[in-house]
């Protein structure tokens, strides 16, 4: 199966592991992820306003090469995949995408792309039991908390990845790759985002938050899928470590040395 | 040919000022058909109905034209005068020149030229009107009710009490229904079981009543005054006349962790099980899902230890035919499920409840026997949150919530927090609203008894989230009124769920074609006049089916349904409207098309044996208009394909008739 | 409402697309809101003030950069008003005049350390300039 | 020849529960509206045949307008939802031989919205008088 895949900045920098094993995993699950060419940043969050079109554009880009080649666009970073998708939606809105499209050259785009999250991909299009098969080194024992945090859920209405209350994707993936996942309240909530640019301590009080909800928890480790979500949690003190989910997904399938945190 | 009369009234000034009456009068005189006509200040006095009768006599009317007022006003009055005059009622027609002409037109030229149309048409129809006769059909003296909770005993007993057979149909093995459930009831704290088993017993023992428990209503036929019910009465392994309820089998079974239904699963019970110490009937059922007999024949016990000999493994389902005159129907409410908002963290923690959980948790035959404990770890709460409105007024979340407000939180909300207060006041409580709704009698009084003696900490504002943390719940919400987010170490945390109506009562509706709203609450015929009746003759409402209710409504409900159905059951023979559907059999084709859009199931088909030209016969299929359940809409005769279908008293080329009229 | 505060709010209910009469003022969303104690006007009230157009307080206050645009208040919000949106619309409504930008670029080299991800820089640029 | 004012010749359909008793409020109200408007009485909208819409142009009426109960407030529970959909049919045929779209209507009144009868019939009148005279279906031979 082959993919359009939208890295996002931070994964090009900051945050090599998230990409790196996302195409090594890929490769080892028979889907074979094709970078969009020269796309562009994101934009980091979704401007919710209707007058914003050019906020807009990159996003329009990705998608529109991805509905080009028929492809579902798969995105890993939580706050690409947040953009795009709420961006995808909004283009269903006619009288919007008229606006947006004047940009866009002569073949307009209507919101028809499909546009997955890399854990999408493994629940949809994968399936967590065919990657249960190809677990070489099982996870067992392993307590993990799944972070999802605020992007990858919300807003629902938009980005139906599952009940955003009461989320199964990332459980279902820990168990899938042999471990057992630790379910906590917070797991849902903001860590604090870009907010630690300009007030580093409004932030540092809700990434503790988390950490703590999920050590009462019992997890022994947090996993997640957003390069701001880790860098938050580790920078504010997070006692337990913090990691990508395709790093674990890696060392299950073993294309990653296992780690010895 | 009709011999009409037209009457033309001045409705003294009203109709006078700027309708020209004798000219009208005058103008109608030269209408086909017509052969008096006249005109006076009055037509509804006595006088002039006097004055219509004597007509009929000195012209040997046939048909009348009134051009007065609506025929909403006084239709009913002239048919009255015409039968007196030993007319058929139904020969009369209204020309409105009041209401639509006169009042609403200013020169006398218009309006007069317009009352002269209007009467035209009116005339034009009664020359095509038929005398009719309003069906007669039977009624069978007995009536079904379903739903055996609070609801469904109130309309039972006092329509027993008035005489009458009475069948409850209750899909669990006891009745008693939610009602039994409950601890204490607002406003008063009366013990729920202290007032509800009195009544339970009562149907019991009254010999008017027969209890279908653990039984299904499975089809409906027939129309008001005759259906015909067939009720499933599901096995239950134990033969109901032999059973004393004397308990021993449910104490030998072995099969002990079956969840337990009516402590909502909060505690369990064995495979065999008579619910709560009250049942009526006390009667054991065997739960076939957790019994090891009936799933591999391995055990028996309960057989080996019943004196009576009531066990029977191999009982079969059973399905009972009956006649009713009246269904009631009282399918009552469940609280909706809290999987949606796990904000709350229902879910995750056996610490945040339900209220009817909170009712299990204090109720003396509760899972705890009273003691309120975390359901977690048994031990004793110290602060207990209570939030309100949990998934009630929710505006576009119908997967979610509920767009109606439930009523009965508030207060029991107010009573739950109460009655912790009083009895262990250790306890803080916290109860979180929107807005408290306490409209009925001693209700506000009662909520600001709760605040001000017991000392409960009401917050205006929400839950936003709760967490379960170690032992602890931690609850982040907001204070509108001191503009604080508050966080709160919580050890229960008590959700009023929003009450939606049970998933039983969609079915049920199709098969009564009965009318239900977008929350699949059953409509009323009319929603401040007739709020016990279903548009559906015949179907009445009892209970929280209708909408949210608590008790005291829902048993003043109760008995209003009974009382509507005791007048319909008092009836010997029910009188239909006549202005009703009938279609020509030799013009029907049988193509069900009129079948499909009728609203209430009026229309059947027979097939039917028609002599031909050549003397031979066949057998066709046509439709055939139930008088009893036609309504008269006139659906049917539009769907038609054939005109086979028309409606009497609206008849087609009647109205045809006007319109050419009105048109000429 | 003068003529000036009655076009800035019909302008910001059409640029959220959040219609504030919806809100029954159940204070659920200050009630979720991470930030709320960072701020100086909490999410119900941007619903309540921007409704009646007491609008002028929000444009000065700090509040605007607090919202973490977690979209807890959307999904949680009973009656679906979306006061994120609203938010987000009055922050526009600030940082489009002249001047205004919340964040300068001669600010942020202070803001980094080696580990702070693009996405954050990004992010915040988005959200408090124009 | 005398030239005589133009006056359109409109036939109403109002479902007896409803749109009847709403006319009749509008007259208890003294709302005014053109005595054009010749109201015939049905027991609901869905007993109006699209034939007697036929009827009535063919008869030379000018315009034809149904009142029913508002969704889901039928007398009969669905009679309005039968008629609404009868009548799109309805409509989109005569538009397509050729009568214009405003000439028909469909329109919900209640028993208590007196002054919206009043209103819609002022101008539904108003539109079908701009139109001037049916005279794609009308039959010359029933020609008053």
């Amino acid at each position: 199966m082959k993919a359009s895949y939208f890295p996002g900045c931070t994964l090009k920098n900051k945050a090599t592991h998230l990409d790196i094993y996302a195409r090594k995993c890929a490769d080892v699950l028979g889907v074979t992820l094709e970078e969009i060419e020269e796309w562009q940043c994101c934009g980091g969050v979704f401007t919710t306003s209707k007058d914003e079109v050019a906020t807009k554009l990159s996003s329009v880009r990705a998608l529109k090469e991805a509905k080009a080649k028929n492809q579902p666009l798969i995105t890993v970073c939580s706050a690409c995949h947040n953009v795009i998708k709420q961006t995808n939606h909004a283009m269903e809105d006619t009288q919007f995408a008229d606006k947006v499209n004047r940009y866009m050259g002569e073949d307009a785009y209507d919101g028809s792309a499909t546009v997955y999250h890399y854990l999408e991909m493994l629940r949809d299009l994968v399936g967590f039991d065919k990657i249960k098969e190809k677990v070489v080194n099982p996870l067992t024992g392993k307590k993990i908390g799944a972070y999802y945090g605020c992007l990858l859920l919300r807003p629902n209405k938009v980005m139906q990845m599952d009940d955003p209350e009461n989320p199964q994707i990332m459980e279902d993936f820990i168990r899938a790759i042999g471990a057992e996942p630790v379910v906590y309240a917070y797991r849902n909530e903001c860590c604090g985002g870009y907010i630690a640019m300009e007030d580093p301590q409004s932030a540092k009080k809700k990434s503790n938050r988390v950490t703590e909800c999920a050590q009462i928890a019992g997890a022994e480790m947090i996993v997640t899928a957003c390069p701001l979500c880790k860098y938050n949690l580790v920078k504010n003190g997070s006692e337990l470590p913090v990691i990508y989910f395709t790093e674990l997904l890696a060392e299950a399938l073993g294309v990653k040395e296992v780690s010895n945190e | 040919m009709q011999r009409i009369g037209v009457f033309v009234c001045w409705c003294g000034s009203n109709i006078a000022a700027t309708v020209d009456v004798q000219a009208v009068a005058q103008a109608l005189k030269n209408e086909p058909g017509v052969v008096f006509s006249t005109d006076y200040q009055y037509m509804c006095s006595q006088a002039g109905q006097d004055m219509i009768k004597e007509a009929v006599a000195e012209h040997n009317l046939t048909g009348i034209v009134v051009c007065s007022c609506s025929p909403r006003m006084h239709e009913a009055t002239f048919r009255k005068t015409a039968a007196a005059a030993g007319l058929n009622p139904y020969m009369v027609e209204i020309a409105n020149i009041r209401e639509q002409c006169s009042w609403v037109h200013k020169d006398i030229p218009t309006g007069t030229e317009k009352a002269i149309i209007l009467g035209k048409a009116a005339v034009a129809k009664v020359n095509l009107n038929t005398p009719l006769t309003p069906g007669e059909s039977p009624v069978t003296k007995r009536a079904l009710v379903i739903g055996g909770g609070i609801a469904g005993i109130q309309t039972a007993l006092d329509i027993a009490d008035a005489g009458f057979p009475v069948d409850i149909v209750e899909t669990k093995p006891t009745i008693g229904g939610k009602m039994a459930q409950l601890d204490k009831t607002f406003p008063t704290l009366d013990c729920a079981a202290c007032i509800l088993t009195p009544k339970m017993v009562d149907v019991a023992q009254n010999d008017k009543i027969r209890i279908f428990s653990y039984s299904e209503v499975e089809e409906v036929s027939g129309f008001v005054g005759n259906f015909d019910v067939k009720i499933k009465k599901r096995a239950r392994y134990v033969k109901e006349d032999l059973c004393t309820g004397c308990g021993a089998c449910v104490e030998k079974c072995p099969m002990k962790k079956v969840p337990n239904e009516f402590n909502l699963g909060m505690d369990n019970r064995p495979a065999i099980y008579i619910p709560f110490a009250q049942a009526v009937p006390k009667v054991a059922t065997i739960d076939p899902n957790a019994c090891n007999m009936l799933k591999n024949g391995k055990c028996g016990l309960c057989a080996r230890v019943c004196t009576a000999g009531a066990i029977d493994y191999t009982q079969k389902d059973e399905i009972i035919e009956e006649k009713y005159g009246a269904i009631v129907v009282a399918t009552g409410f469940n609280p909706i499920s809290m999987d949606k908002f796990d904000e709350f963290a229902y879910s995750q923690s056996k610490d945040v409840i339900t209220s009817l959980e909170f009712e299990r948790l204090t109720n003396a035959a509760g899972p705890t026997a009273g003691k309120l404990v975390r359901p977690s770890d048994g031990e004793h709460p110290h602060t207990i949150v209570f939030v309100q409105c949990v998934g009630s007024r929710c505006e576009n979340c119908a997967e979610k919530g509920k767009e109606y407000c439930s009523k009965i939180c508030c207060m029991y909300t107010a009573k739950h927090a109460m009655l912790v207060r009083d009895k262990y006041p250790d306890i803080e409580t916290y109860v979180f609203y929107i807005d408290v709704r306490t409209p009925g009698k001693n209700f506000d009084e009662f909520y600001r008894r709760a605040v001000e003696e017991y000392g409960v900490k009401y917050v205006k504002g929400m839950v936003g989230k709760v967490s379960p943390e170690g032992k602890k719940l931690k609850v982040q919400a907001s204070d509108l009124l001191n503009n604080k987010q508050l966080n709160i170490d919580a050890d229960l945390v008590v959700l009023a769920a929003a009450i939606e109506p049970d998933k039983s009562a969609r079915p049920l509706a199709t098969m009564l074609t009965a009318s239900m709203d977008t929350n699949d609450f059953f409509t009323e015929a009319h929603p401040k006049l007739r709020p016990v009746e279903s548009p559906t003759a015949g179907v009445f409402l009892s209970g929280a089916c209708q909408g949210p209710k608590d008790i005291p409504e829902t048993v003043s409900q109760a008995g209003a349904a009974a009382s509507k159905v005791i007048g319909l059951l008092a009836k010997d023979k029910l009188t239909g409207n006549p202005c009703i559907a009938s279609s020509d059999e030799n013009m029907c084709n049988g193509c069900s098309s009129c079948e499909r859009v009728c609203p209430y199931g009026a229309i059947t088909y027979v097939d039917k044996e028609f002599r031909m030209p050549d003397r031979t016969t066949k057998v066709r299929r046509v439709a055939q208009v139930n008088p009893a359940v036609c309504q008269g809409c006139g659906a049917c005769t539009v769907a038609c394909p054939s005109g086979a279908m028309d409606l009497r008293g609206f008849a087609s080329n009647q109205i045809i008739a006007e319109v050419d009229a009105i048109c000429k | 409402m003068n003529n000036k505060m009655q076009n800035l709010r019909d302008e910001i209910i059409l640029r959220s697309g959040v219609n504030p009469s919806k809100c029954m003022a159940c204070g659920k969303c200050s009630a979720t809101c991470p930030a709320y104690n960072e701020m100086e006007y909490h999410p119900h009230q941007f619903v309540s003030m921007v409704k009646s157009g007491d609008i002028e307080p929000l444009l000065a206050s700090d509040s605007l950069y607090k919202c973490l645009t977690c979209f807890a208040c959307v999904d949680r919000c009973p009656r679906g008003v979306e006061p994120a949106k609203l938010v987000e619309a009055v922050r526009l409504a600030a940082i489009r005049q002249q001047g205004a930008n919340h964040l300068k670029p001669d600010m942020v080299p202070d803001m980094l350390d080696d580990d702070m991800p693009q996405q954050a820089i990004v992010s915040a640029f988005r959200k408090y300039t124009k | 020849m005398q030239i005589k004012e133009y006056k359109p010749l409109i036939v109403a359909f109002c479902c007896n529960w409803c749109s009847y008793a709403g006319a009749d409020l509008a007259g208890n109200n003294r709302l005014n509206y053109p005595a054009e408007v010749k109201i015939i009485r049905v027991p609901c909208s869905c007993r109006v045949n699209p034939m007697f819409i036929l009827r009535a142009f063919q008869r030379g009426a000018d315009g034809v307008i149904i009142c029913g109960c508002h969704p889901g407030d039928c007398h009969y529970t669905s009679g309005n939802y039968y008629t609404r959909r009868r009548m799109a049919l309805l409509f989109s045929m005569l538009d397509f031989l050729g009568i214009e779209r405003e000439r028909t209507r469909v329109e919900w009144v209640s028993a208590a919205e007196g002054a919206k009868f009043a209103t819609t019939m002022n101008d539904f009148v108003e539109k079908v008088a701009s139109l001037g005279e049916n005279k794609r279906l009308e039959d010359l031979r029933c020609k008053r």
